[in-house]
């Protein structure tokens, strides 16, 4: 239960508590929180805290049955490879990281005992004693340095391969410390290394699908495509860890199918419903909804360097005609919060709430687009559904420009290849980022003049100064402010609109107990296998 | 009760396409005894199938019985119940089937359906059944009576097949058989042993029977009393020999016509030039051996000449090559070996090679003209179609054309606006033979024409071809396995057996023919004397070597 | 397939013999293709447009048929939609109708090698399950109306080819083809004057079949994602889109799974009442 | 008799194999115009040049796409249907498991929806023009002209979400008893036999109604027969072809076509199976898969003209 929701003010907690002692049914409320306006919807999520504050003592055994949305042949148990939700579960449940992102963001440790630098240059790795490999061997210095120097195997095809390359040279002090030295200073090193992709494997591996790691399970069977099931690592490191007897994941590509096998009791957790089956669950007893604002979404991408993206007005004028609540309340059905052109999340502690966006304002629109004499054109805008909700989005900025006679031919595109071909190449598309744990990878991803994704060409040599500069920074305070600045740059300058972020939404029964929040995405960051119990 | 069927003023309706009602039996009454045999007489369309099958209380879908007694037995069967009706058929009354071929399930033994009767009515446990259809094998003289039951109906031949429908029709001990046209589908000679079996079983079992049938020769050898039908009602009933020696109806009158001999005028002599000569031409189906002959060889070195304005009659049983022989003159069916001259001039094998003219002046007519004139086109477009591609006549031309040819072929001009399905069979083949005109050929080809048609209609078609040979000097190839309609318009009949030519003589010499088979063919052609099925005495070593035992 | 016709009063006209179920049937059929036609300047809204603040919204005065899963209006998307699988799919089965027809009639008139390779091809074609081989040509070129409707028609050419090719060998063996054969005709002439006629009417129900399967086909693509691109719909993709609305029986996934239903009925019912032409002036 | 059906069979076999040499070469020809290859998509957004370069290079995908279908060629006669390129893992092993899950849901589909088709089909022909021929006709048609897609998320809503008779998934490895293995395959195979079991009653009803036309069962009423003797012992033996070729029609789909009800009930298939392989350009795998439907659909119909021969007569 995320208890820590940006808008929610107490105003509307009293509203909740009266409404209960009126004995409202749980349909009224929901109409009630939306009528309100307060862009929230999951009203059993409040329902959820404000009922059992207490939270029950974890009840350990019972086999937990969860479904992801999109699985295929290329699943993987390689953590390098690991490319959609389905992978990070279960490499979560078989290998750990040398550190985590606990549900404020902040950075802890797991198998690292310390992290420690003077110049965020070169780093000492100190290792946790006493932890071991599922087939008994101890956990070593040697397995660190081969898990992370295998990204930068080309041949391994690792996902990180472009992070992992700022990191120059490891070393093997002793048994149980790391030295990592690297290119320039990083402050973030740490939280850097609590991607998924940089889960610790044992020394010399070649063969993953045994899922040989030091986590709180153990695989049983794997079939790419099909299904997992895994069970419980009798001597965990982490003591009292995991409650769960068995875990078993498999995939349900169809929305409502999905939804429908959680009803119906086949399986315990639907991850990422999509928000049209969001009724359907409010009308049953015994469900809950679990909503987590983790930072990822959808952009739409106006390329500066190509026409019509080259005339500043043209952006102007569509940032003014993206009406982004009624993206949230129709496209998201309210499961987002309102974006302003910026990447740094309201879940992210270097969150900047200054930075206003755009007000909806067809007219000033129409203003720009006949300055530059492209109203009555017809601009192909390209989507698809490998990028959540963009087809739902553009069709409604598509409706808004009818309106002023401003014609954008939306040409939806097969999901399959998508970011191989369209993404960061049609003059105007749309893009879907992933979360990441620093302000600092996400301007180097996509905002910096040599960014590998700079989705809208955005080139300020300004901008790149300050990124260098608070990269180094291990003053926080300082940080802060820096990166507050870079956010005003970015939605002020860049050619990329993000009309909001995209909540997940994961529905689950109600005897799933102990899943919280996780900015790194739902499902807990895709590590809550090791925190969930089942009440009898 | 004296008389075993009483049938009073029976009538029987049928519902056509638009939902017309039309009465096709209006008030037919006739009687049978105890042990008669009566045959019904008519031309197709007459009634007489519907009339016999009546009896058994059975009308073909689209038809009802609306009216009239049927006593059978001493039951009514238009008053009983389906259930009841069942329980009669095979067991009171039995039917023999027109076509035993088709009669038969293809899918399961002979032995099986012919006891089937005594298992649905449970007359006698299996064992005795099969020992009692095997005594009927023996008593319709068919050739291995034990080892025939287990074989399946498409392992035998058409005549066995019929002899096997009437011991299906037996084994029930009925009072009364239905024959219904048994043998039409027959040849000539194996006609006669399907004829005398029928006749001596009858006659041993002293059962009553009903024979349906358009040929009257035929009817004369068995039936006691014989009644003739024209357009569902009753023209003329009496014994066998009153009606052949004084039939009192036109309509019968006509029926006893067909069968004189016509008077044959005078055709020119054997005139200098040949039309056609066709020198020991060999052909056949499968595969073609090393020697270039096929496998099987249907017509095997066949010569013969047909000169200009005489007539060649080629007769045979089925089976003897004879159309196979027209298909290879018409380059239908190319011939493996053997030169075909036309006109003076040599004619390639295939029809494709040859030029537009030679296909022109040689036309070939087909037995069913059913499938030979395409239904979904009209009458006027059949016709018109050679004049467009030969003669290259325009609109008006053909349309004056056509009518020229309707008249010729002694057809009403308002027929060219109706559809083939919608015309009689006499119809259908003038029709079929205009188109043949159209071409304005030189010889014609006339595969088994009349074959299908009644003898009455037969006869009026044959006259047509008579008097348009005379107007257009034309000649005709005439393949038949009817001698009587051969003997009507040829002036040389050549005979066919096994695909050789066995012997060719004048009409006027049928009866001294010379070669054993001709003989034996010629001397099987039913006459109207009652006796003479009885009296025909036949060389037993003659049947065995040609007949088709 | 014929169905009997005692249940329907036979009424006469212009030489045919009609029923009342197929009159009621080509009725629904011609309500249809009319839509399809004007659909353009009879919707109320534009297919784009949202009109509906909630979604999957209620029938009411305004909103005939109710809202869509985005709060769009369901009666223009429908209109709109028959517009597309009726024009789409009457465009893929006369396509494939068509070349299956021709390709079957030369194959039985020729003969020979050519019949024989046709047929394996075909056949083989045949062993690729449909849904599938949409897939592959829509992951290879996009999904466009064109690329939709050769795709439909090219699905469908084996079997149109099979079934005429069956009906013309039957034909074949009938003598008025010799004798046209041993005139000397041409092989165009045998096929368009001589055996067409004749497999017309059976070949007519068979295109009616074939409607039937695509409209079903359209809808199945879409449910997989490959069909129109939006905001266009056939109402495959409207069932598809709105299925959320399902298990509270939104009018919006109701209504096309009707309009589906309507439309295959009907035209299932058509052929096995096709009007007969009266035969029976007798000589 | 015996040699009549030998030389068919082997015929047969020998279309089948040109037959599935055409499909194996029109596949390959609709893959290789797919574009993006399958390391590009497994990288997805990290798809940087030398990224994919490099795992081009592991995969060995850099040599030519017509060596490499040639090559899966070869070893296909060896029995090996060669290495996926997503995983690594070999396309038999991939294979095999679903295989057999789809082999299984056709199987009980056909034990269940065949028998229903003929008996519906006969007795409708029996009864020809009364009210039961035309309930069921309707309902044929009815069925036929609903999308499968309807019918199967109606028969989950109905009985797995409201009633929760039958769970909506069929998580096959889970059916350890006889009652498990009918409530899994109960809603995948009711929907299904929806499916096919129309198109195959109104065949059978067709063919038999034929049959009921012919001179021999007229015959066999002249004999006193019942009705149902005559439809059972002489109709329908002979409408026995036209039969069994519309239900081999029916049951090639139930290899290839169900997509669709795989996707819904989440019933791992081949037909997804191929579905992924596509997505990821996974050129053994989708030959395989190919492969694999092709045969049935070949085996059906071959199987469906030898039982056509064997119950006529006249052709053994």
């Amino acid at each position: 239960m995320t208890d820590k929701i940006t808008n929610w003010t107490s105003a509307d907690d009293a509203m909740v508590e009266n409404a209960i002692r009126r004995g409202a049914s749980r349909r009224e409320l929901l109409k009630m929180l939306l009528a309100g306006g307060a862009a929230f919807a999951a009203s059993s999520m409040v329902l959820g805290r404000a009922t059992n504050a207490v939270a029950a003592t974890p009840v350990s055994g019972g086999t937990f049955k969860a479904a992801g949305w999109s699985s295929s042949t290329a699943d993987t148990l390689d953590p390098a490879k690991a490319s959609l939700s389905t992978d990070y579960v279960r490499c979560c449940s078989l290998y750990n990281r040398l550190t985590f992102l606990d549900k404020d963001g902040v950075t802890q440790m797991e198998l690292a005992e310390s992290f420690d630098s003077k110049d965020a240059k070169t780093w000492t790795v100190k290792l946790r004693k006493g932890v071991t490999f599922h087939d008994g061997k101890d956990l070593t210095a040697d397995d660190v340095v081969f898990s992370m120097k295998r990204h930068l195997d080309p041949t391994v095809g690792s996902k990180v391969a472009k992070i992992a390359a700022q990191m120059t040279g490891f070393k093997a002090v002793d048994k149980s410390t790391v030295e990592i030295t690297l290119a320039d200073p990083n402050a973030d090193l740490p939280t850097i290394l609590a991607l998924h992709h940089f889960m610790i494997v044992q020394d010399g591996t070649t063969d993953f699908s045994k899922g040989n790691g030091t986590g709180a399970f153990v695989l049983q069977t794997f079939e790419p495509g099909v299904r997992s099931v895994v069970t419980k690592n009798k001597n965990y490191w982490k003591s009292g860890k995991p409650h769960l007897d068995s875990f078993e994941f498999i995939a349900i590509s169809d929305d409502s199918a999905r939804v429908n096998a959680l009803l119906s009791g086949d399986i315990n957790f639907a991850a990422s419903i999509n928000p049209r089956s969001m009724k359907l669950l409010d009308s049953q007893q015994g469900f809950e909804l679990s909503k987590t604002t983790s930072g990822n979404y959808t952009d739409l991408n106006i390329r500066l360097d190509m026409d019509p993206g080259k005339k500043a007005d043209f952006v102007a004028g569509m940032k003014y005609l993206v009406n982004r609540e009624q993206i949230v309340k129709s496209a998201l059905r309210g499961l987002g919060e309102v974006g302003n052109d910026q990447p740094v999340s309201p879940a992210n502690v270097f969150h900047n709430p200054d930075v206003k966006p755009k007000a909806f304002d067809p007219d000033k629109a129409k203003f720009h687009f006949q300055k530059v004499g492209l109203l009555g054109q017809s601009i192909p805008v390209v989507a698809s559904d490998a990028a959540t909700s963009s087809i739902d989005m553009a069709v409604i900025i598509q409706a808004a420009g009818a309106e002023i006679g401003m014609k954008l031919d939306v040409q939806r595109v097969p999901s399959d290849g998508y970011w191989d071909n369209y993404w960061l190449k049609a003059p105007i598309h749309f893009g879907n980022i992933n979360p990441r744990p620093t302000p600092d990878i996400l301007f180097s991803l996509l905002y910096a003049s040599n960014a590998p994704w700079n989705e809208s060409q955005y080139k300020s040599p300004k901008f790149d100064k300050l990124l260098v500069e608070a990269r180094g920074l291990l003053d926080q305070a300082k940080r802060k402010e820096i990166y507050g600045q870079m956010q005003s740059m970015v939605s002020e300058e860049a050619g990329t609109i993000i009309p909001a972020y995209i909540s997940n939404v994961d529905a689950l029964s109600s005897k799933v107990k102990g899943l919280e929040a996780n900015p790194l995405g739902g499902m807990m960051g895709y590590a809550m296998a090791e925190y969930l119990w089942l009440e009898a | 009760m004296s008389n075993l069927v009483e049938v009073r003023n029976l009538r029987i309706e049928a519902t056509t396409d638009a939902g017309r009602v039309v009465d096709i039996i209006k008030g037919v009454s006739l009687d049978i005894a105890d042990g008669e045999i009566i045959a019904l007489i008519g031309e197709s369309g007459s009634g007489k199938t519907t009339v016999a099958l009546s009896l058994m209380g059975h009308a073909r879908p689209g038809c009802r019985i609306t009216g009239g007694a049927i006593n059978v037995n001493g039951k009514d069967m238009a008053a009983l119940s389906e259930k009841e009706r069942a329980k009669l058929r095979g067991t009171d009354i039995a039917y023999v089937p027109q076509s035993a071929a088709a009669s038969f399930n293809p899918a399961s033994t002979i032995m099986e359906q012919v006891i089937e009767v005594t298992r649905i009515h449970k007359l006698m446990p299996p064992e005795q059944a099969r020992k009692r259809a095997v005594e009927l094998f023996r008593a319709l003289s068919l050739p291995d009576p034990d080892g025939i039951g287990a074989r399946y109906p498409h392992q035998v031949s058409g005549g066995q097949l019929q002899r096997l429908s009437a011991a299906m029709a037996l084994i029930g001990d009925p009072k009364l058989v239905i024959f219904d046209e048994p043998t039409t589908a027959l040849d000539v000679t194996t006609q006669i042993d399907v004829l005398k079996a029928f006749k001596s079983v009858m006659r041993a079992g002293g059962i009553a029977g009903v024979y349906v049938s358009h040929d009257l020769a035929v009817v004369a050898q068995i039936a006691d009393r014989i009644v003739v039908l024209k357009g569902g009602e009753v023209q003329e009933t009496g014994t066998t020999a009153q009606i052949l020696s004084g039939a009192q109806h036109p309509y019968t009158r006509e029926l006893l016509a067909a069968f004189e001999p016509k008077p044959r005028q005078a055709q020119a002599e054997a005139s200098a030039n040949q039309l056609l000569r066709i020198d020991n031409v060999t052909a056949g189906y499968g595969a073609v051996r090393e020697d270039g002959l096929p496998l099987i060889r249907a017509v095997n070195s066949v010569s013969l000449v047909v000169e200009k304005g005489r007539n060649l009659g080629v007769i045979g049983e089925s089976g003897c090559g004879k159309s196979t022989l027209a298909r290879v003159i018409a380059g239908i069916h190319p011939a493996a070996a053997g030169d075909i001259v036309f006109d003076g001039k040599e004619l390639q094998r295939a029809a494709g090679n040859r030029s537009q003219d030679q296909l022109r002046e040689m036309q070939i007519v087909f037995q069913y003209a059913d499938t030979a004139l395409n239904p979904a086109k009209p009458v006027e477009d059949i016709i018109a179609r050679p004049l467009a591609f030969y003669h290259r006549l325009d609109r008006q031309a053909r349309s004056k054309r056509v009518d020229e040819l309707l008249d010729m072929v002694r057809l009403p001009k308002t027929l060219r606006y109706r559809h083939p399905s919608e015309l009689s069979g006499g119809q259908k083949q003038r029709v079929n033979f205009a188109r043949a005109l159209a071409a304005n050929p030189k010889l014609i080809i006339c595969d088994e024409i009349t074959s299908a048609l009644d003898t009455v209609v037969a006869s009026a078609v044959i006259e047509l071809l008579k008097e348009l040979q005379r107007e257009l000097g034309l000649s005709y190839i005439f393949i038949s396995h009817d001698l009587s309609v051969v003997e009507a318009i040829c002036d040389d009949i050549m005979v066919m057996y096994n695909g050789e030519r066995v012997e060719q003589i004048t009409p006027d010499k049928v009866n001294a023919a010379t070669h054993p088979y001709s003989k034996l063919l010629f001397s099987s052609v039913p006459k109207l004397d009652p006796t003479w099925l009885d009296g025909l005495v036949r060389d037993p070593e003659l049947v065995s070597q040609y007949g088709h035992r | 397939m014929t169905m009997t016709r005692a249940a329907a009063s036979g009424r006469s006209f212009l030489g045919h013999s009609y029923n009342l179920v197929g009159v009621i049937a080509s009725l629904v059929i011609l309500a249809w293709t009319l839509i399809a036609i004007f659909a353009p300047y009879i919707i109320p809204h534009s297919i784009g447009d949202i009109v509906d603040d909630d979604y999957f919204g209620p029938m009411r005065q305004g909103l005939w048929l109710g809202s869509d899963y985005l709060g769009r209006d369901m009666l223009s998307r429908v209109l709109m939609g028959a517009r597309y699988t009726v024009g789409i799919s009457l465009a893929a089965v006369a396509i494939s109708c068509f070349s299956g027809v021709v390709l079957g009639m030369i194959a039985a008139v020729t003969g020979g090698w050519l019949d024989t390779c046709l047929s394996r091809f075909l056949d083989a074609m045949n062993s690729i399950p449909s849904k599938l081989f949409g897939l592959v040509v829509v992951a290879a070129v996009g999904s466009s109306i064109p690329v939709l409707i050769l795709t439909l028609a090219v699905i469908y050419i084996p079997g149109a080819y099979r079934f005429a090719r069956a009906l013309a060998v039957n034909i074949n063996t009938m003598d008025f083809m010799t004798v046209a054969r041993v005139r000397g005709e041409s092989t165009i002439y045998l096929i368009g004057s001589e055996i067409l006629p004749n497999i017309i009417r059976p070949v007519l129900a068979d295109f009616g079949l074939r409607f039937v399967f695509i409209v079903l086909l359209l809808s199945g693509l879409s449910f997989l994602g490959l069909g129109l691109q939006p905001p266009l719909a056939d109402w495959g993709a409207l069932v598809r889109e709105n299925i959320g609305g399902l298990p509270f029986a939104a009018p919006a996934v109701i209504v096309p799974s009707l309009a589906i239903a309507s439309l295959t009925i009907s035209v299932n019912l058509l052929i096995d009442n096709l009007p007969k032409k009266i035969r029976d002036r007798d000589a | 008799m015996k040699s009549g059906i030998l030389n068919l069979v082997l015929k047969r076999l020998a279309t089948t194999v040109v037959t599935l040499l055409i499909v194996l070469f029109a596949v390959f020809f609709a893959t290789s115009m797919l574009p993006g290859d399958t390391a590009s998509i497994l990288l997805g957004q990290a798809a940087t040049p030398e990224a994919v370069a490099g795992l081009r290079e592991a995969m060995h995908l850099n040599d030519p796409a017509i060596l490499r279908f040639l090559r899966w060629l070869f070893g296909l006669l060896h029995g090996d249907l060669g290495t996926s390129y997503a995983n690594e893992m070999p396309v038999a092993k991939l294979i095999g498991g679903r295989f057999v899950n789809t082999m299984e849901l056709a199987g009980i589909t056909t034990l269940l929806s065949v028998p229903l088709a003929l008996t519906l089909g006969i007795t409708a022909a029996m009864l020809r023009g009364s009210i039961y021929d035309r309930t069921v006709t309707i309902l044929s048609i009815g069925i036929i002209s609903v999308p499968e897609f309807m019918v199967a998320t109606l028969a989950v809503l109905v009985f797995a979400v409201y009633l929760r008779w039958l769970p909506a998934l069929s998580s096959v490895n889970e059916a350890h008893s006889l009652t498990d293995l009918v409530r899994i395959y109960a809603m995948p195979v009711i929907t299904l036999t929806f499916v096919i079991s129309a198109q195959m009653i109104r065949m059978t009803r067709a063919a038999v109604i034929e049959t009921l036309s012919t001179p021999y069962v007229e015959m066999a009423l002249l004999k006193g027969a019942s009705r149902s003797r005559m439809v059972l012992k002489h109709a329908l033996p002979n409408a026995l072809g036209p039969i069994v070729n519309a239900v081999a029609l029916s049951l090639s789909y139930l290899v290839g076509g169900v997509i669709i009800v795989e996707t819904i009930f989440n019933y791992p298939g081949i037909a997804k199976l191929m579905v992924d392989a596509v997505a990821t350009r996974d050129l053994p795998l989708i030959q395989s898969c190919a492969m694999i439907f092709c045969l049935g659909y070949l085996l059906l119909i071959t199987a469906a003209d030898i039982i056509a021969i064997m119950s006529n007569p006249r052709l053994r």
